[in-house]
């Protein structure tokens, strides 16, 4: 049963959604969904615990090459464990935060959230190119209704843009497939990488790299092209924009890094494209522009939305050294961000949940009257700056010894120059918090320990994100590993 | 002769783009999207890819035309004003459009037969599936059973749409009318009293002329969902097939008949079992010992068969849920009563708007809550709690 | 002997049928209101279609040339109706005849609006029948 | 440098531009999804002109009597494969945009990109007018509280 | 090593003390009792440790093996972390006591937060104090700053809150990107970030970036609030006086020059520095600071804020101190952590008293105040005679120390030492003695007459009755003005303590 695992990573949740649609029962389907989410995470841990090597799994029986192949190393393992814990606490929240005339149909909102996981879950293990379009557009189109279903007007035009670009994006990914197709006559990851040496002069698959990065840059929101994820992110419903803003960006980024490691080859990238001179410019505006925009943000979760675009410029960052210690920080700050962002998203959620609105002035001296959630978001907040004793410093240290040892310690200065914007942000809205008169004319607030459902898997993340922070031992000496198989020492 | 053919076709596909671009008329843009599927089959055809030029054609021409017109007749048929040429939109086209002609100065020749392209796995599937697998359509054999986790995937995408569509709009179907069904406009249609199309249910020579043509589209997709193996066909063009059918009877008979007669809760079950019989043919396969839909597992003594069982029950499932997902998804669409919000227009200067109000329908009570878009700014200027007092 | 005749046939039919599509949408273009420029639409259905099929028949085999033939009925049946749909329509939505203007009136011009079609006339006004946009 | 033969491909690229430019520059977004589909359908052309051979026949078997005549040029099937996927990507996307624009006309009254740009924006002004205002009021009620709770602290 | 048990007894102390007040939250009494006595049982467990250090086993408690890859959360206690954890864990009590006074008597809101964030702070400024290695000392130097923001932005009015956002902004912002790149780069070039006698960069760093090196540390440390970085202290003031006592005086600010001691002592190396010169730039800046900010403290009206000041220029020697890296300075910068702590805390224990009970703030209300406050005055008498470096207090032998160590670099260094002396005795000892010799200023409200409302003399005749400050505030100063006097004679305890850092 334990060979069988890559593929029941993506089919549990896979197959669940249509089981959810076919019983048609309110209750049963969040059951059956957190259900299929849960299992979906131990499949992902068993296997990143128990394997010692790369497991390739050929579907249909068929030789790799000529049939698909899950392909899952030891970083595909790392980040399918994180997508699929995040979705079990994510899932948890239910359909909170979704408009009124979801109430009768929660079972399609469960279905779509579980092809959204499986498509996610899908891309990671994939090792075939066009395999990993067809997931992408699954958990896209999924990611686009589950959007359109926040509770204001505006979510839909938050889903469309996302639509519109997001299939751009999707659209240039395919014809990146394709031309690479073209040019080495297999899609398979193995044999495309083996193939890639012959044509690695030829213009069409330097073309074929471009559209595939920038494909892959917008789904990532990399700085130009991110305009559809502040609103998406804000408009989306509780469940759905804790799930994404801890995963979504992120599995694109490991498909980028996939694309440039696995696919076309580091030493090709980076010396003959010169990728990384390309993307650290991009990297530095995002983080500093991300972070800018999020001080001035009225709300929270547009707030933590843009400090998701400043993150990705970190983990741009990481991986434009191009080196081994750059790719191992990006990992980190991959898992780091996603665990700290979920918590922060999950968070904002239940302060939703309890005063009926994110904006801040509704929040202000929910200190007192909220301390654990209140003081949740600080410890969440400290491990987005980076202040140490939180998973955030871990990432932020490897980021810098991977800085220092490209031999460029300005860099090194920028990252902790950034860092600093978003002591500002995460510091007004705690200001916000503890250090102002409660609205006098507010609404009479319910106890905080009303709803529990909104706040235990926040806090179960936050102490998962001080904890990885202190015992760092665990995440990073995997990481390194996965860092090392990945890497192979090509640079 | 065939590059002359080509050229005509790549000419007419061109000005249908550019007329779709300018045209203003929606109505006229939508049939224009269809024309442009329909060249690109005929283009498809010309260049051998037969399956490709059937799913283009059916679904390409056929559904999405239909979904668009269903879309026009619930919102605004005609662009608002013409916009100039915007330069940024030019320059990103240029920039990209240029990237791609770049790549393609390294390209082989069109048709060259030694390309690399055709070397690696096309070689083996072409000289190695008969024997593997012997169906002899090589594209249903590579589909189901070498690339079977693609069209799973695919099936999925499918599935997803069709949730999402019964999430996005499933929510007002206008109520079925009372038990005797008069055949005039249970409809309150948004066009003004006036203008409103006769509509084609009093049409009898339709109506026998689709009850005549109705069994016979039935029967072709089932043709075609069993000669996937032999030519072009499967279950993605079967299941389009028989949705088209079933959308004949709904356009001709009005969309409250199609209801009646195949009601969505049913569809949307029928939607989910054909992917649970795909993953279900899957799953048996890894129970036998085999990996995920290796078909060659149900009959170890000679693997082939086993595939052209595997093949059979999998293009099965995805024609039940393409069929399904499709007839949703139009039921959907037609059935939603418009909500009659009047149409807001931004004036040249986009500063204020004039409000062109479609007709004096009393908005429904739910609309209310919905709040369009004019009363939220009117009660916004007026200082009342706007939309940000959300009941907590 | 026996094919090169049948292919003889073959092609005059098909290059009569191609003379009609030509003929259908010059018709479309040049005539100058809604239902001739249908006129002119059908003739590339039936006609037109229908002897580029028959043609087809003489160069294809048997199984396939009963096919062609199958395929000329459904042509026939579906594009006529199509067309008759098309027209009601247009006749309900109030498109007339005269309302057209035209240089060289050959019959009398049009009698003023009767009452009862008051209302036809002011939709017709409204609905701006087929400007080429 | 002698050009390969590749203006099929140039052909391809020009309606591929043509259906982007309309996804960008038209504001309606029901012209908007054409052009996207419009976008799609060309890549799909692409794929399969990839896939062409001159002289190749449709990829299906030609059996005499039960088996595949050898020595038979067939075109490439994998990109037909791959485009089956593609296209029906298009529709389903299609069709969740089609559905989403209906929403947003109800909800917003308009289809013009926009139009509801503007709206929002308004929506977006007038929230912060309205938070402005009741901050202003309740700085105002608590700035009397605080001197009506001056005389008598309460010892925390 | 069974020291480490000690150890972290020490350190849990503290936060046991926080959960503790946390929980005894509404009742007062209860919770000023379990302060004091964890307070004291915290003294009482880093006295234990002592003789364990003086005899060179220095004790050692590993918490986690790796919190950073290779970099384990480890704590060592070696002579200069003994004795800032003696000064903080010894003051605390004290601090305690009086914060209990002054609060009641001035009526304070969620005392609770401001006892809890008390007892964290110590625990992180012993955290610093028993630093292992430089991972762990930014780790618990980080939790200082957090630990003593919601102290400064207590009276959350908008004044604390901007004062809150400058501390925050200019700590924070220092830490992260001068501190952190710093231990980074350290971490890069050594290798290692333990804290080994003798230095750890020797031969890892190139000479001419050893300077910017050892800026990046300096002004990594913000809280030394060197003269560019310092406006944080000024701004501080507006916190209630316990938190400027204690914290401002001894805990946060001497947080940051322990840590530049530290630093010099065991991540440079007083030889590599001494060799290659990396630190005459220190001196200059550190001369400077001590200078300007005594010239400013001149014309600081507000008490507390001229206390500010003069800290700032006392901090400014240690740094100098640290920055002459000869053993005499050393040992004279390590004195003066000692020294300055219990002098300046008598000094703002005397500010608060005068405050609480005076209500008055400014330096030019105290005249005639030492008939109604004589032992306030006293102690502050005292208090400025340590500060300025005068033979009966303990000051005055850590400002001989500084002059030895000073005459040995330059006779530069050794002007500026007297001159800023001379300037202390100008902005600090004028205030005691026009408190007892000059007559209270004749009130104002007789020669207007009578016609003004009642009110104007409810507030002056509250001003007459009031006599010496409340007892639980007169306690501590009164002890703490002796601490500076046993200094004097004892401090060669001290001394003999910090030797065998400078022993090579």
């Amino acid at each position: 049963m334990s060979e069988h695992l890559p593929i029941l990573m993506v089919l549990v949740p896979l197959l669940s959604a249509p089981l959810v649609v076919f019983i048609k029962h309110r209750k049963a389907s969040r059951v059956i969904a957190t259900l299929a989410c849960a299992l979906s995470a131990c499949a992902a841990w068993t296997l990143a615990l128990q394997m010692s090597s790369a497991v390739s799994y050929p579907l249909g029986g068929w030789r790799p090459a000529i049939g698909i192949e899950l392909r899952v190393d030891f970083a595909g393992a790392y980040v399918a464990a994180i997508v699929s814990t995040i979705a079990t606490f994510a899932i948890s929240l239910g359909t909170r935060g979704t408009r009124e005339d979801v109430v009768g149909r929660e079972m399609f909102f469960y279905a779509a959230f579980l092809m959204c996981v499986a498509g996610l879950m899908g891309m990671v293990v994939t090792g075939d190119a066009f395999n990993v379009f067809v997931f992408l557009e699954i958990s896209s189109l999924s990611t686009y209704t589950l959007v359109a279903m926040g509770k204001e007007r505006r979510a839909l035009t938050a889903a469309l843009n996302y639509l519109f670009l997001g299939t751009l994006g999707g659209t240039f990914v395919l014809i990146g497939i394709g031309l690479m197709y073209q040019m080495t006559g297999t899609l398979n990851a193995a044999a495309v990488s083996a193939r890639i040496r012959e044509v690695e002069h030829l213009r069409t698959t330097h073309v074929a790299f471009a559209f595939l990065a920038v494909g892959l840059g917008i789904k990532l929101a990399v700085f130009p092209l991110h305009q559809w994820l502040p609103g998406a992110y804000s408009q989306a419903p509780h469940a759905v924009s804790s799930f994404l803003a801890g995963t979504a960006t992120k599995v694109m980024y490991f498909q980028l890094i996939r694309v440039v490691v696995s696919f076309f080859g580091v030493a090709y990238v980076f010396d003959t494209l010169h990728f990384g001179d390309f993307l650290l410019p991009l990297s530095l505006v995002a983080m500093f522009a991300g972070s800018l925009s999020a001080i001035f943000q009225p709300s929270l979760r547009r707030l933590l939305a843009y400090s998701s675009i400043g993150q990705v410029g970190y983990l741009t960052l990481a991986l434009s050294l191009g080196t081994e210690a750059g790719l191992n920080a990006g990992l980190l700050h991959l898992g780091a961000h996603a665990v700290t962002k979920t918590a922060l998203f999950l968070i904002a959620a239940a302060f939703i949940a309890q005063v009926g609105d994110d904006r801040l002035d509704r929040l202000s001296g929910l200190g007192k009257r909220y301390p654990l959630l209140s003081l949740g978001f600080v410890l969440g907040g400290l491990s987005l700056i980076g202040v140490p004793g939180t998973v955030g410093f871990v990432s932020k240290w490897a980021l810098l010894e991977a800085v220092l040892a490209g031999g460029r310690p300005w860099l090194a200065f920028l990252i902790l120059a950034s860092s600093m914007l978003a002591v500002v942000y995460v510091f007004r809205v705690v200001e916000v918090l503890y250090f102002r008169a409660p609205l006098a004319n507010a609404p009479p607030l319910a106890r905080e320990r009303a709803d529990w459902g909104s706040w235990v898997p926040a806090g179960l993340l936050v102490l998962v994100s001080v904890g990885l922070g202190v015992w760092s031992e665990l995440p990073s000496e995997y990481v390194a590993t996965a860092a090392q198989s990945l890497f192979g020492g090509a640079r | 002769m065939e590059t002359a053919i080509t050229v005509v076709l790549f000419v007419l596909l061109l000005a249908t783009a550019i007329i779709l671009g300018r045209q203003r008329n929606l109505f006229a843009a939508s049939m224009l999207t269809g024309i442009f599927s329909l060249v690109s089959a005929g283009l498809f055809t010309v260049m051998e890819a037969v399956d490709v030029a059937f799913t283009e054609a059916a679904v390409g021409a056929g559904i999405s035309t239909v979904l668009m017109l269903a879309t026009l007749s619930l919102t605004e048929d005609v662009e608002a004003r013409e916009k100039k040429i915007s330069w940024p939109a030019l320059a990103v086209v240029v920039l990209t459009g240029g990237a791609l002609i770049y790549g393609t100065l390294d390209m082989p020749n069109f048709g060259d037969p030694h390309a690399v392209v055709h070397g690696e796995i096309a070689r083996y599937y072409i000289d190695r599936s008969w024997d593997e697998i012997g169906l002899p359509n090589m594209v249903t054999s590579i589909l189901a059973s070498y690339r079977g986790s693609d069209t799973f995937g695919e099936l999925g995408v499918v599935f997803v749409a069709g949730t999402s569509v019964l999430l996005l709009l499933g929510g007002r179907r206008s109520e079925l009318p009372a038990s005797g069904e008069s055949p005039g406009h249970e409809r309150p249609s948004s066009r003004p009293p006036g203008k409103r199309h006769a509509h084609v249910r009093e049409m009898p020579v339709v109506r026998t002329v689709a009850k005549v043509m109705l069994p016979y589209i039935v029967l072709f997709a089932f043709y075609v969902q069993a000669h996937g193996d032999f030519g072009p066909g499967g279950g993605f063009q079967a299941g389009v097939i028989l949705a088209t059918a079933f959308i004949l009877f709904g356009l001709v008979f009005g969309p409250q008949e199609l209801v009646r007669h195949v009601p969505p809760e049913r569809l949307e079950r029928i939607m989910a079992v054909g992917l649970m019989i795909y993953g279900g043919v899957g799953v048996v396969a890894m129970l036998l010992g085999g990996q995920f839909l290796a078909y060659g597992v149900f009959t170890p003594s000679h693997p082939s068969h086993g595939h052209h069982y595997g093949i059979f029950m999998v293009e099965l499932g995805v024609g039940i849920t393409v069929s399904a997902v499709m007839i949703i998804i139009y039921a959907t669409f037609a059935t939603r009563r418009p909500s009659l919000a009047p149409q807001v227009v931004l004036d040249a200067e986009d500063r204020c708007e004039t409000e062109v109000s479609a007709d004096d329908v009393p908005l429904v009570p739910e609309e209310r809550a919905l709040r369009s878009g004019a009363d939220l700014l009117a009660e916004g200027a007026a200082g009342t709690d706007a939309a940000s007092e959300v009941p907590s | 002997m026996i094919t090169d005749v049948l292919h003889v046939i073959g092609a005059f039919f098909v290059v009569v049928g191609a003379l009609f599509c030509v003929i259908g949408g010059i018709g479309v273009i040049r005539l100058p209101d809604f239902y001739s420029r249908c006129h002119g639409s059908g003739i590339t259905d039936s006609a037109g279609a229908g002897a580029l099929l028959l043609g087809l028949m003489f160069f294809a085999p048997p199984l396939v040339a009963f096919k062609l033939l199958a395929l000329v009925a459904f042509l026939w049946v579906s594009s006529t109706v199509s067309t008759h749909s098309l027209a009601k329509a247009a006749y309900s939505q109030g498109v007339r005849i005269e309302n057209v203007p035209r240089k060289d009136w050959t019959i009398a011009p049009p009698p003023p609006p009767a009452a009862e079609d008051a209302v036809l006339a002011d939709a017709a006004s409204a609905a701006d029948p087929e400007e080429p946009a | 440098m002698t050009l390969p033969n590749v203006w099929n491909y140039w052909a391809v690229v020009v309606l591929m531009m043509v259906g982007l430019y309309i996804v960008i520059a038209k504001p309606n977004y029901v012209k908007k999804l054409m052009g996207l589909s419009l976008f799609q359908v060309s890549v799909i052309m692409l794929y399969v002109s990839m896939g062409r051979v001159t002289g190749g026949t449709a990829p299906i078997y030609i059996l005499d009597d039960g088996a595949p005549r050898p020595f038979v040029l067939y075109t490439n099937p994998v990109p037909h494969v791959l485009m089956l996927t593609a296209i029906v990507v298009g529709i389903a996307t299609t069709a969740v945009g089609l559905a989403l624009v209906v929403r947003i006309r109800e909800a917003y009254g308009s289809s013009e990109e926009d139009v509801v740009a503007e709206l929002d924006r308004r929506e977006v002004e007038a929230a912060n007018a309205l938070a402005a205002q009741r901050a202003a009021e309740s700085d105002a009620s608590s700035a009397t509280a605080a001197h009506a709770g001056a005389s008598h602290e309460e010892h925390a | 090593m069974s020291q480490s048990l000690g150890v972290g007894v020490a350190l849990g102390l503290p936060v046991v003390g926080a959960a503790l007040v946390a929980l005894a939250g509404k009742r007062p009494n209860v919770r000023e009792a379990v302060t004091g006595l964890t307070g004291l049982a915290t003294f009482v467990a880093v006295a234990a440790l002592y003789p364990a250090v003086v005899a060179g086993r220095l004790p050692e408690l590993q918490l986690v093996e790796a919190m950073l890859p290779g970099v384990p959360l480890m704590f060592r206690v070696e002579p200069l972390g003994m004795l800032y954890a003696l000064v903080a864990a010894g003051l605390w009590p004290v601090t305690s006591a009086y914060a209990a006074g002054y609060l009641r008597e001035h009526h304070e809101q969620n005392q609770t937060r401001f006892f809890v964030c008390f007892a964290l702070s110590i625990f992180a400024a012993l955290g610093i104090a028993f630093a292992g290695n430089l991972a762990t000392l930014f780790l618990f130097y980080e939790v200082l700053t957090l630990a003593t923001f919601p102290l400064v932005t207590h009276h959350q009015t908008p004044e604390a809150q901007r004062a809150g956002r400058v501390y925050l902004g200019i700590l924070m912002g220092t830490s992260v990107c001068f501190l952190l790149l710093a231990i980074a780069f350290t971490y890069y070039a050594a290798g290692t970030l333990d804290f080994v006698p003798g230095g750890i960069l020797r031969g890892h760093v190139a000479t001419s970036s050893l300077p910017l090196l050892l800026a990046l540390f300096v002004y990594g440390c913000g809280k030394a609030a060197l003269m560019p970085l310092h406006r944080w202290l000024p701004n501080a003031m507006v916190a209630p006086t316990p938190v400027s006592a204690l914290l401002h005086a001894v805990a946060v600010v001497k947080a940051g020059v322990f840590a530049i001691l530290k630093i010099v002592v065991y991540v440079f190396g007083l030889d590599l520095l001494r060799d290659t010169g990396a630190s005459d730039w220190l001196m200059f800046m550190a001369s400077v600071t001590i200078l300007l900010a005594s010239l400013i403290a001149f014309k600081q009206d507000n008490l507390k804020a001229r206390l500010a000041y003069s800290t700032i220029s006392q901090l400014a020697y240690i740094v100098l101190g640290a920055a002459m890296v000869t053993p005499d300075a050393i040992l004279g910068g390590g004195l003066h952590i000692a020294t300055h702590a219990v002098g300046k805390i008598t000094l703002f224990f005397c500010a608060g008293a005068i405050i609480v009970t005076a209500h008055k703030t400014e330096v030019s209300q105290l005249d005639g105040l030492g008939k109604k406050m004589p032992i306030t005055m006293a102690a502050f008498l005292i208090g400025s005679l340590s500060i300025i470096g005068l033979p009966p207090t303990g000051g005055s032998w850590s400002k001989w120390l500084l002059a030895l160590g000073a005459a040995e670099q330059s006779p530069v260094l050794v002007g500026v030492l007297m001159l800023s002396s001379l300037l202390g005795i100008g902005y600090l000892l004028p205030i005691p003695l026009r408190a007892f010799f000059f007559d209270p200023p004749a009130s104002p409200a007789r020669e207007h007459g009578h016609g003004h409302g009642h009110d104007h003399d409810h507030g002056h005749a509250q001003d007459h009755e009031h006599g010496e400050a409340h007892p639980l505030m007169l306690v501590p100063l009164s002890l703490t003005a002796v601490g500076c006097l046993l200094l004097f004679f004892y401090s060669q305890h001290v001394v003999a303590l910090l030797r065998p850092l400078v022993t090579p």
